[in-house]
């Protein structure tokens, strides 16, 4: 199964009109065959990976030195594009050439396997081997949208618009826009206690809009609030006098005080 | 299995088609999901049975212009619906400006807010912040015409996290005296 | 019909959802879709039961990364993906040799990968995983250049049919026979 999978890709180069569909021995490439090869390797370590597992190839039996000579005329006869794949090949014909003449050198009395300068690569290769393998398998996996079909039936969607939100910056900022265009505000400062004023406004407006005519002093909770708020009520219903939206009438001296929107009767 | 031998396995087919489906199937999409040759009559015949095996479920087969789909009845519309809420516009710089100016200046008339904004006021602006419930009238001033007094309610504090308008930042240069409001 | 009253009516909605949703549902996603308080434990229990209910139907229902689906069951595939004939194209050797690095790999740097492919990684090819939503960029190697670091995304699980990075076939299955150094 193993070689069944490592060699999935059929090498089929024509060069002058000639069919090779197997790698020739010695490993030259002719270079106008040169990128159909390259196109069939995922790379130097897929191509070695090759020969050692398909040819049985020992790692040092390649010629390295012919090898290389053949690479260095593809790489000036390589346009510039391709440069930089060529490269990858280069780089690994110089580190299979380092291999090799360290082997050839004396050896010591004893070599301990992790000297050996060629597990290095052989670790290389199996690793790319598997990842080979497992990158295989992620693509025979059933995926969504390919083999695996996801439910996706229909249904009626109501509309529930939300309404936006509005935080208080943003009201804040919208503030400041209209004082900012509205020159005659320019200089116009709301404190706190204007506020606080404006809805005590209101608020004795929505209560007079339903109890039509209030007697003064049942605007004032006197139990329940404190000096500061009746002193905020009482300027709130001077403000609406001053606006005339109130109209405040007392029959004669000393009777009750009655409040009411102005323009009732 | 890539011959169909009865009725149920083809109904399974049909079935597992209409559930997976982007978009409603014709009977011309259906007939393509089987190698064997399928008759439109059969075809139908099958969509009836289909449509009778899903008569008390959560799902109907329905019929539509452009072919057949499964769809979740109504009733459970409401619940899918809080899946996806849709996604929430933001009001207008015209919104914003008039709430701030009936926030900042209540109570006041349509009249006011256009002379502080030097605009008109889009009746529809005012319809939106009522709608809403975070404006409402209080009144009327008392000139020709009478126009509404507006105001801010209980409800668009409760919405902004307010305890009071006083809680509204205020648009001041420097410290003024403050009343203050808890004692 | 905006409170459930029994199991098979939350049953019924949680089925709904699920056959009806664009996406995975996660529990989260399941607690919105009732008005009143849900628990995890309540949900999970409803979940397997719908998915008995189903046990010897069209569809199956799965738990993935991101939350559960309904999916046709394999041994419709063949049908169903008549449909559309034209699907999705397949990813050459190269994004899928790359994929595989980060999933096994991750979280890995371009670096990392060049190093184990033994070649250079066109940015094309990362942007085709990206772009599919399989992988992102977590985090910056601090090396000098601070390199992106690569991993895969939920959604790569989830269109591979995963819960976690735990359920992709071991790494170790993929070791093949020792590359003898003396022949």
């Amino acid at each position: 199964m193993t070689e069944a999978l490592i060699t999935k890709d059929p090498i089929n180069a024509k060069i002058k009109g000639e069919v090779f569909t197997t790698l020739p021995q010695d490993l030259y490439i002719p270079p106008d065959a040169l990128e159909v090869y390259l196109e069939a390797f995922e790379g130097p370590l897929d191509l070695l990976l090759y020969l050692i597992r398909k040819h049985n190839l020992n790692i040092l039996d390649i010629p390295m030195a012919d090898l290389t000579r053949q690479y260095m005329q593809y790489v000036e006869k390589m346009q510039s594009i391709k440069l930089e794949l060529a490269g990858d090949y280069l780089l690994m014909s110089a580190m299979l050439i380092e291999i090799k003449s360290r082997m050839l050198l004396p050896k010591p009395a004893e070599i301990k396997s992790e000297d050996d300068p060629r597990a290095e690569l052989v670790r290389r290769l199996m690793e790319y081997e598997a990842i080979k393998l497992a990158a295989q398998r992620l693509d025979e996996m059933p995926k969504v949208g390919e083999d695996i079909l996801v439910a996706s039936a229909y249904y009626q969607h109501i509309s529930e618009m939300k309404p936006p939100e509005v935080s208080l910056e943003d009201l804040t900022e919208a503030w400041r826009n209209v004082l900012k265009r509205a020159s005659h505000f320019k200089n116009h400062k709301v404190s706190r206690a204007e506020l606080s004023v404006r809805e005590h406004m209101s608020i004795i407006l929505r209560r007079l809009k339903t109890d039509k005519m209030v007697e003064f002093s049942d605007l004032f909770d006197v139990v329940q609030d404190g000096i500061p708020k009746l002193v905020v009520c009482f300027l709130a219903i001077l403000e609406l006098a001053r606006e005339g939206l109130l109209r405040i009438t007392q029959q004669v001296a000393f009777s009750p005080i009655y409040v009411q929107i102005n323009g009732t009767d | 299995m890539n011959q169909t031998h009865n009725i149920a396995e083809l109904k399974n087919v049909l079935e597992a088609a209409l559930l997976t489906s982007q978009g409603p199937l014709s009977l011309d999409d259906m007939t393509r999901l089987f190698s064997e040759r399928m008759e439109r009559a059969t075809l139908r015949m099958l969509l009836d049975e289909l449509k009778q095996d899903w008569a008390n479920r959560t799902m109907e087969l329905v019929q539509i212009a452009t072919g057949y789909r499964f769809q979740a009845r109504v009733e459970y519309a409401t619940f899918l619906t809080r899946l996806n809420p849709e996604k929430q516009s933001k009001y207008s710089r015209v919104v914003m400006e008039t709430l701030a100016i009936i926030a900042y200046r209540q109570p006041v008339t349509r009249g006011d807010i256009e002379e502080i904004r030097g605009v008109a006021v889009n009746p529809n602006v005012m319809r939106q912040l009522q709608e809403r419930d975070w404006i409402d009238v209080v009144g009327q001033r008392d000139v020709p015409g009478r126009p509404s007094l507006y105001a801010t309610t209980k409800h668009f504090l409760d919405d902004l996290n307010l305890r009071s308008l006083a809680e509204l930042p205020a648009m001041e240069d420097f410290v003024q005296q403050e009343i203050p409001l808890d004692t």
